[in-house]
């Protein structure tokens, strides 16, 4: 799985950093990252884990949700971010892809995929990108004149994270992309992923639920757990943690455990006294 | 033909010219409302301080002399020029660019992807503020402002309407050119936010503010270019109307005549402000004038609503509106 | 250290249901109501009452109402000033045709009369929502008030149309009419005021509440889950009109004691009261108050400094007040654009942290 | 695909009973202008049975269950349930039939807390009126406490009690979906629909998901129908699934048949599952 | 020691242009009564300020911040504030002056006991166009087509009722067309005027409206001449917008207009030069800062009579009362203010409050941009107008349960 082995080249880098919601909630506490260039790493962790948000707290967007980032820093390609509105990180390279996909509901899904391509290019490499992503994604070529607001789930997944590809990054922050996408497809998208990854060398950060597919495609990975960074390591370190097995992959010792068992392993909770 | 029927396409066609200068204020709304899905309440007070700085400027007015006055005991109040008419439209447009420019940086900025009711109140503080701040700025007193668009009855029309009736219509040479500077507008606008870039990031900020930061457009460009082109339109809507009733307070007010052509015409629509606005003025002019003798008068103001919500009661996102998206 | 909720637990739901939870708060409600109720009444001045205490009280009634309608149920009114007119009219055409009944009473048949008229300019909103529900709301107050101004029978047939509140006495004191004495007015209007705040804090707390809300939040959403959308959006309305109507027939009764129904209760009128739900936060009762207190207070307080204090001439006096007070308005949404309510529950978050940062 | 089953329904492996046919789809179509999200699609859920509807993004598998409470009127088809068929219906009319559900795009009122939301899932059954409401008096109060009180149990069942004041707002994605979880449940549903309720959680809380569908399932005999992507939750769950493609009906069987489902396994699967 | 005069003011909000200089005539004239004579009767006159906005509730604020400081006048300047203030001034024991303004019918001075309003009501105003109008059409209107144009509020619906029973009186045709507030779009208006080719239009419009009108006449062609507006719709803020279109517009007034007034050297010695100007200093002579000029000279004339009457510089609200009551201004006597020629006589007694009705009408000259009176003195048709007092007042009367007395 490494064979498109990073280089050592550090692009972005997050240093200790505390967070706070409107002032009063406190939701990363210390989180720290080193991202190497070209490389796929994976953020893990439960719910609630402050993926999202550490993801959020480098794209810039954490602004436009009250939140703020009141300790540590996080630098891009050495440079600090901290005075960056996204749209100047989006120029930088830097694009995000928010979790829960928020796609422009009023806009066509070719509207949508075109807003990618905001930043600078001439028409043609725009119709050429255009044309990537329906490759990817044949479903959006389909329903490229509907609007947005009125597609599947999974096809506003595919179209939020094809307009982020629209923009050429170098950086992509991906936040749960296989939220609600059927399984062939999540497999495809962390094909494309991969594909990108290879062949333009464009550096992913991904923060994945699906523990499983990410540890798979990725380089290294952090799990975060309430705030804090509690375990870092390449991808194979982490597969072969006993902890990760049995907690993100399912795994117990003889294997998958059926999700019907579950019910006799986990302490069952009474709910009627 | 019957006087009636004389009569009712005259006040059809004033009716018209009435729409398109309600249009034009709408179409200030739209504007706006299409880039950021603000609601903008400050567009009617937009309009009088457009007005208000476009006379000032002429007049060769000291600004803040009252208070300046008040607070130094001095007694200023012109600088003792006069600006031509073309030369102080393009500066009070310059001022409308600063002022986009400020709105942008002390208000927009902080309130990033907030309801839209929010919205809507923060451009309610600013119109409060600038209606005060126009005012310490020209002073309260009503203004005679005059670019030299001709007024009063078309003789034109008149003739023409008179060989070809036997009755000649009234229609006032001011409205004229208000529908013929509303169409290049509108023509314009649209033009630009259907088929540019910037149109189509305009729609999708309306949208998501957060989902467009986050591929790259920059709320600030385009809020301060909304918040110019709007403020352009303003002070268009301020010199027709204006040039008709002098500068003052009440010119703020038209903004109350805008709101149900928004309504009918769609919020987000351009063409719909123009249409929106042509068929109020038209119905509302036809009801006062047939009708309104009838019940009393002075229908106009309600009458533009209940025919705004006749057609929103089957149209829900007004005529031109985009699709109110209802999904689980 | 004495702001918390640690220590004080709950032994029932209702006490975990409770309107103040915290002791502290609890018994600051309970000195704040024993000071409005038995303090303020032996000092209040004729101008506090009129300039200040009486229209804050009664505003404060149309705040709550619009808040139910606006920032419960979700759907933007723009037609206070024409529902508090029917509550005017109605008081007016009941007082002067039955005076020999009791105010109060006429003030709360007022309240139904507007809650039947508010309930029928509702119905549009089962088609029409967000911004285009203003367009409805819009008619009622365009088209209500030119009622008013045109049917002569509204306004007993005065020369000018002009209405004027007739004397009246309750237990044998003035309470409406040039004679009344500021602690009257006060009290009177405090008794509506407290009791109808009452009133909308129990009906936001149950399940009407949680209807309303769930239609504000999403409508879609409460409909698949069981709510009625027509009969909780109506309620909303006939309930929200009540208390305007209410506010409606005291400002006129007890305050202005005259009125033109242009004047008095025009678009601005409609205005002001959204924009006192809004400063002071939508959804919450405490809001309703905020914002009224906001809006009423900030423009005296202002012009007794600039005029007053500072003897600035009053037009210029004026004009800055409207800088100043929409230069508050913009710094407080973006302080937090929940309103007054919403910075008061975060200053509290932070006292109860205290003195630890989070 | 028509199956000859037994009408009263058997006993599944794991010893639950599965009744008669609660609600039965009888060739649905739905079209939206040009796009058909469903073709003339069949099936029944029967009482007690844990029903899973899969297909590839885009199948219509949402839009079914839209159909099933009421959201989306079919252009053609019949619902039937319990035994009748099932006249227009608003769908809060079908709300208080006894159908609850949960949503793709988490559908909580963010403007209210943890407990009010789930408290709303108790509506249809509150039944005091407006004046008692605003006077507070003996019943409101009463009746306020009752509900009150199954919901903690609802909240001390899916382990939220610690968040039970925050606004939903702030909850992060997996809690939110527990808390409609919730909401769904406080309704005491004879049938629960679940769209994709774990969509965005690890593999731990998915346990903790399952669990909770289990135990439900089992212990009220609530009869669920679940969409999911995750084959290993609809394969270890389920008793029977349906397989939706482009709008139409490809598959529909036990879990072990549809694993083997040659159509199945092109359409959506990839591989065939393990 | 001091006599205390508030001046309620509307230097913002709608009607502001018309407000600022009505203020500053006001203002001005105690400036140049404490700086020429050092006050009245050598007591020194402290004006205050407040800011309503033409707005009834900060009347209302207004009155209560300075009913307790004994103001020896007060002259709301606003129809709204005026009704609201009737009941209060009574109770408070004030006294009120509106002239040409508010309730008409508190002429009545038995019902309304703490209330002016002379010289003339808005009664008067409407009967002395009609009966302009008879004298320029042969004392016969028969057949004629008579218009009001209205600003749909308590203000503008006044003269309804007289001019009602005016048409009856002299058999012209009578109908109305209001124009709702603020009133800058006429359109529908001006276009029914054009098809109904009244002979005139009586016009009662405020604020924007006026100008708006004027504007839309001159669009629509219809003769200057042959408009006719109230006093609070005849003044240069009117007129000026429409240019020379407006040439020929006539209005009532209720004070002279031209002239150059003695009292005019005076105000440029003691208040313009000397920089004590309320305003901008360039209002002077125009027909709202005569009016302000006006109102001053009336309570400046009542504090003498209270002061002699009483034989005391002391004066109270209920002495200001009394002299009003008894109030007799003559023409030698405003000639002794420095405004000869200036206003009407009247006599105030208690059974009327409202002095004997005399305006005159003034005609717009737009190329001398100056308005010029075109009449004297006309007095109204008390025939017709009293008893419209005596039915309005007793009305209220039986409303508000007072018991007229005199
Ligand atoms: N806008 C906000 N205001 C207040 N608190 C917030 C906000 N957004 C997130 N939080 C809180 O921050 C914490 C971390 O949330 P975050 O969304 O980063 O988690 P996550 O790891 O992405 O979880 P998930 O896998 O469920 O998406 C949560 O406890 C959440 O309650
Ligand atoms: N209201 C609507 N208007 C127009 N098209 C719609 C509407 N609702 C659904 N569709 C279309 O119907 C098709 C089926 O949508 P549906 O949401 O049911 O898919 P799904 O099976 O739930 O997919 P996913 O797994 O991605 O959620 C999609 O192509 C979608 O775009
Ligand atoms: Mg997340
Ligand atoms: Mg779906």
């Amino acid at each position: 799985m490494l064979d498109a082995a990073p280089t050592r080249e550090t692009v972005l880098e997050v240093n200790n950093i505390e967070v706070i919601y409107n002032h009063v909630i406190l939701v990363l506490k210390g989180v720290s990252l080193t991202v190497p260039k070209g490389g796929i790493t994976a953020l893990l962790g439960g719910n609630g884990a402050g993926k999202s948000t550490t993801l959020k707290a480098i794209s810039g967007l954490l602004k436009s949700e009250r939140g703020e980032v009141t300790k540590g820093q996080i630098l891009y390609r050495g440079e600090n971010t901290a005075d960056k509105d996204p749209a100047d990180l989006v120029r930088r390279g830097v694009i995000q892809v928010m979790e829960g996909r928020h796609c422009f509901e009023h806009l066509t899904v070719e509207e949508n995929l075109l807003t990618g391509s905001y930043t600078g290019k001439n028409r043609a490499q725009v119709a050429e990108d255009l044309e990537m992503v329906y490759n990817y994604f044949p479903r959006l070529r389909e329903r490229r004149k509907s609007q947005a607001g009125y597609t599947s789930g999974g096809e506003q997944q595919m179209c939020a994270i094809g307009r982020a590809l629209m923009s050429r990054p170098e950086t992509i922050l991906l936040d749960e992309p296989s939220m609600g996408l059927a399984p062939q497809l999540v497999e495809q998208i962390f094909e494309i992923v991969r594909e990108v990854n290879a062949r333009e060398g464009v550096t992913f950060l991904l923060a994945e639920q699906n523990t499983n597919v990410a540890l798979r495609y990725a380089h290294t990975g952090y799990i975060l757990e309430s705030g804090r960074v509690v375990m870092e390591g390449t991808a194979q370190e982490l597969r072969e943690n006993p902890d990760v097995a049995e907690f993100y992959l399912g795994m117990s010792d003889k294997g998958r455990k059926s999700f019907r068992d579950v019910r006799s392993y986990r302490r069952r909770k009474r709910w009627l006294a | 033909m019957s006087d009636t029927i004389l009569y009712a396409m005259e006040v059809t066609v004033n009716g018209l010219m009435a729409g398109v200068l309600y249009a034009l204020v709408a179409l200030g709304f739209v504007l706006i409302f299409k880039a950021s899905g603000i609601f903008n309440y400050a567009q009617g007070v937009m309009a009088l301080f457009a007005a208000l700085t476009l006379v000032g400027i002429q007049n060769g007015q000291i600004p803040f002399a009252h208070l300046i006055n008040a607070m130094f005991g001095t007694q200023l109040h012109h600088f003792g020029w006069k600006v031509p008419a073309v030369l102080a439209i393009l500066l009070t447009a310059l001022v409308m660019v600063g002022l986009a420019i400020l709105v942008e940086r002390y208000v927009l900025k902080h309130l990033v992807n907030q309801e839209p009711i929010i919205l809507f109140m923060a451009t309610i503080g600013l119109a409060y503020f600038m209606e005060g701040f126009g005012d310490v700025m020209w002073g309260a007193d009503i203004k005679k402002l005059d670019v030299g668009i001709p007024q009063g009855m078309s003789e034109t029309v008149d003739q023409i309407t008179y060989n070809l009736f036997g009755y000649g219509f009234f229609i006032d040479t001011l409205d004229i050119v208000a529908a013929v500077v509303a169409v290049i507008l509108v023509v314009t606008l649209t033009l630009f936010s259907q088929y540019s870039k910037q149109g189509r990031a305009l729609r999708a900020v309306a949208d998501d503010h957060q989902a467009a930061l986050s591929v790259g457009i920059s709320l600030r460009f385009i809020w301060v270019l909304t918040w110019s082109i709007a403020g352009f339109v303003a002070l268009v809507a301020g010199i027709m109307w204006g040039s008709k009733s002098g500068v003052q307070f009440s010119l703020s007010l038209i903004a109350l005549k805008a709101l149900p052509v928004l309504m009918l015409g769609g919020f987000t629509s351009i063409p719909g402000a123009i249409v929106g606005g042509l068929i109020i003025g038209v119905g509302e002019k036809l009801f006062e004038f047939f009708i309104g003798p009838m019940i009393g008068g002075a229908t106009e103001n309600w009458f533009a609503y209940v025919l705004a919500l006749l057609f929103l009661v089957f149209r829900p996102q007004g005529l031109f509106g985009d699709r109110i998206i209802e999904r689980v | 250290m004495l702001y918390r909720e640690a220590g004080q637990f709950k032994t029932s739901y209702r006490a975990d249901n409770q309107t103040f939870p915290i002791r502290i708060d609890r018994i600051g409600y309970f000195v704040l109501l024993a000071v409005a109720f038995l303090v303020v009444p032996f000092f209040v001045t004729d101008y506090m009452a009129n300039a200040v205490l009486v229209p804050f009280l009664i505003y404060a009634i149309a705040a709550l109402g619009l808040n139910i309608l606006t920032g419960y149920c979700g759907q933007v009114s723009l037609g206070t000033g024409g529902f508090m007119a029917v509550g005017a009219y109605a008081v007016y055409k009941l007082m002067t045709a039955f005076p020999e009944v009791n105010l109060a009473i006429h003030v709360l048949l007022a309240g139904g009369i507007t809650a039947l008229v508010g309930t029928a300019f509702g119905l549009p909103s089962l088609r029409i929502k967000g911004f285009y529900l203003a367009v409805a709301t819009l008619a009622a107050q365009f088209f209500l008030v030119w009622l008013f101004n045109k049917v002569p029978w509204f306004y007993n047939y005065s020369a000018s149309g002009m209405i004027t509140a007739p004397d009246r006495t309750l237990f044998g004191v003035n309470i409406a009419g040039p004679a009344t004495a500021a602690w009257a007015k006060y009290l009177f209007c405090l008794v509506f005021t407290v009791a109808l705040a009452w009133l909308a804090r129990n009906l936001t707390r149950g399940s009407t509440g949680r209807k309303w809300m769930a239609i504000r939040d999403m409508d879609i959403a409460a409909e698949i889950i069981g709510v009625n959308p027509l009969r909780a959006k109506l309620s909303a309305f006939a309930i929200s009109s009540f208390f305007i109507g209410v506010a409606g027939a005291l400002f006129f009764s007890v305050y202005l004691g005259a009125a033109e129904v242009g004047e008095a209760f025009g678009i601005n009128k409609s205005f002001l009261v959204l924009f006192m739900v809004i400063i002071g936060g939508l959804g919450s009762i405490f809001g309703s108050f905020a914002g009224a207190a906001f809006l009423v207070v900030l423009p005296v307080v202002l012009k007794n400094i600039l005029v007053g204090q500072l003897g600035w001439p009053t037009d210029l006096a004026a004009h800055i007040e409207l800088m100043i007070v929409g230069a508050l308005i913009v710094t407080f949404l973006i302080l937090e654009p929940h309103g007054l309510a919403q910075l008061w529950r975060v200053t509290k978050e932070k006292l109860r942290l205290w003195p630890f940062p989070h | 695909m028509a199956q000859a089953l037994p009408t009263e329904g058997w006993i599944t492996a794991d010893g639950r009973k599965i009744g008669p046919v609660l609600m039965e789809m009888k060739n649905i179509t739905l079209r939206f202008g040009g796009v058909k999200a469903i073709t003339d699609i069949s099936f029944d859920i029967r009482e007690g049975e844990i029903r899973a509807i899969i297909g590839p993004n885009g199948a219509g598998k949402s839009s079914m269950l839209n159909v099933i409470s009421g959201f989306y009127v079919p252009q053609e088809g019949e619902v039937w349930f319990r035994g009748a068929k099932r006249p227009p219906m608003k769908p809060y009319e079908v709300a208080r039939q006894g159908i609850a559900r949960t949503f793709q795009n988490i559908a909580l009122f963010e403007g209210m807390s943890v407990l009010d939301n789930i408290m709303t899932g108790r509506l249809t059954m509150m039944e005091t009126n407006l004046a008692q409401q605003a006077l507070w008096w003996g019943k409101a109060a009463r009746e306020e406490d009752e509900h009150r009180a199954a919901v903690e149990r609802i909240i001390d069942f899916l382990e939220i009690q610690h968040i039970r004041k925050t606004p939903v707002g702030r909850l992060p994605y997996g809690l939110k979906k527990r808390v409609e979880l919730a909401r769904a449940l406080a309704a005491e549903p004879k049938l629960l629909l679940l769209d994709e309720p774990m969509a965005g959680m690890n593999v731990e809380e998915k346990e903790d998901m399952c669990r909770f569908i289990l135990d439900v399932n089992d212990e009220f005999g609530t009869t669920i129908a679940l969409i999911e992507h995750d084959m290993g939750v609809v394969m270890d769950l389920s008793d029977r699934v349906v397989v939706m493609d482009y709008g139409k009906k490809i598959g529909d069987g036990p879990p072990d048949e549809i694993r083997s489902n040659k159509a199945v396994i092109d359409a959506y699967l990839g591989v065939s599952h393990e | 020691q001091e006599l205390f005069f508030p001046s309620m003011v509307y230097r913002t909000g709608p009607f502001a242009a018309s407000g600022i200089p009505l203020a500053d005539g006001y203002a001005d004239y105690f400036t140049l009564l404490n700086e020429r004579d050092g006050g009245i009767g050598g007591v020194k006159i402290k004006l205050t300020e407040c800011e309503t906005s033409y707005n009834t509730e900060k009347g209302v604020e207004c009155y209560e911040g300075f009913k307790g400081q004994k103001p020896l006048l007060i002259q709301p300047n606003s129809t709204g504030i005026a009704y609201q203030l009737i009941p209060k001034v009574e109770a408070d024991g004030l006294t009120m002056l509106t002239p040409g303004l508010g309730r008409t019918s508190v002429k009545n001075g038995a019902v309304f006991r703490n209330t002016f309003n002379f010289p003339s009501n808005y009664w008067d105003g409407a009967s002395i166009i009609i009966k302009h109008l008879l004298a320029e059409n042969g004392d016969d209107l028969k057949g004629k087509k008579i218009t009001l144009l209205y600003h749909n509020s308590a203000y503008g619906k006044e003269p309804i009722r007289t001019l009602e029973e005016l048409s009856k009186k002299h058999g012209f045709e009578f109908n109305t067309i209001p124009v709702d507030s603020p009133g800058q779009e006429q359109k529908s208006q001006w276009l029914q005027i054009r098809r109904d080719r009244p002979d005139f239009v009586i016009m009662w419009g405020w604020g924007v409206m006026n100008s708006a009108a004027i504007q839309e006449a001159a669009n629509v062609r219809y003769p200057m001449e042959n408009i006719y507006g109230s006093w609070w719709s005849g003044s240069e803020n009117d007129v000026r917008p429409a240019g020379a279109g407006a040439n020929g517009y006539k209005s009532l007034n209720m004070h002279g207009a031209n002239g150059d007034y003695p009292i005019f050297a005076d105000l440029t010695k003691y208040v313009k030069d000397a920089g004590k100007s309320a305003g901008a200093g360039d209002q002077i002579g125009s027909i709202m800062y005569l009016r302000g000029i006006y109102e001053g000279a009336l309570a400046h004339l009542a504090v003498l009579k209270a002061q002699a009457d009483n034989n005391t510089k002391e004066v109270t609200p209920a002495m200001m009362r009394d002299a009003l009551e008894s109030m007799e201004v003559t023409e030698e006597i405003m000639a002794g203010l420095g405004l000869p020629n200036f206003a009407p006589p009247f006599k105030a007694t208690c059974e009327n409050h409202g002095g004997d009705g005399y305006a005159l009408i003034q005609q717009w000259d737009a190329s001398a941009g100056k308005w010029n009176a075109i009449t004297d003195w006309i007095q109204s048709d008390l025939e017709v107008i009293d008893p419209l007092v005596k039915a309005d007042s007793e009305a209220y009367a039986k409303e508000a349960g007072i018991t007229p007395k005199c």
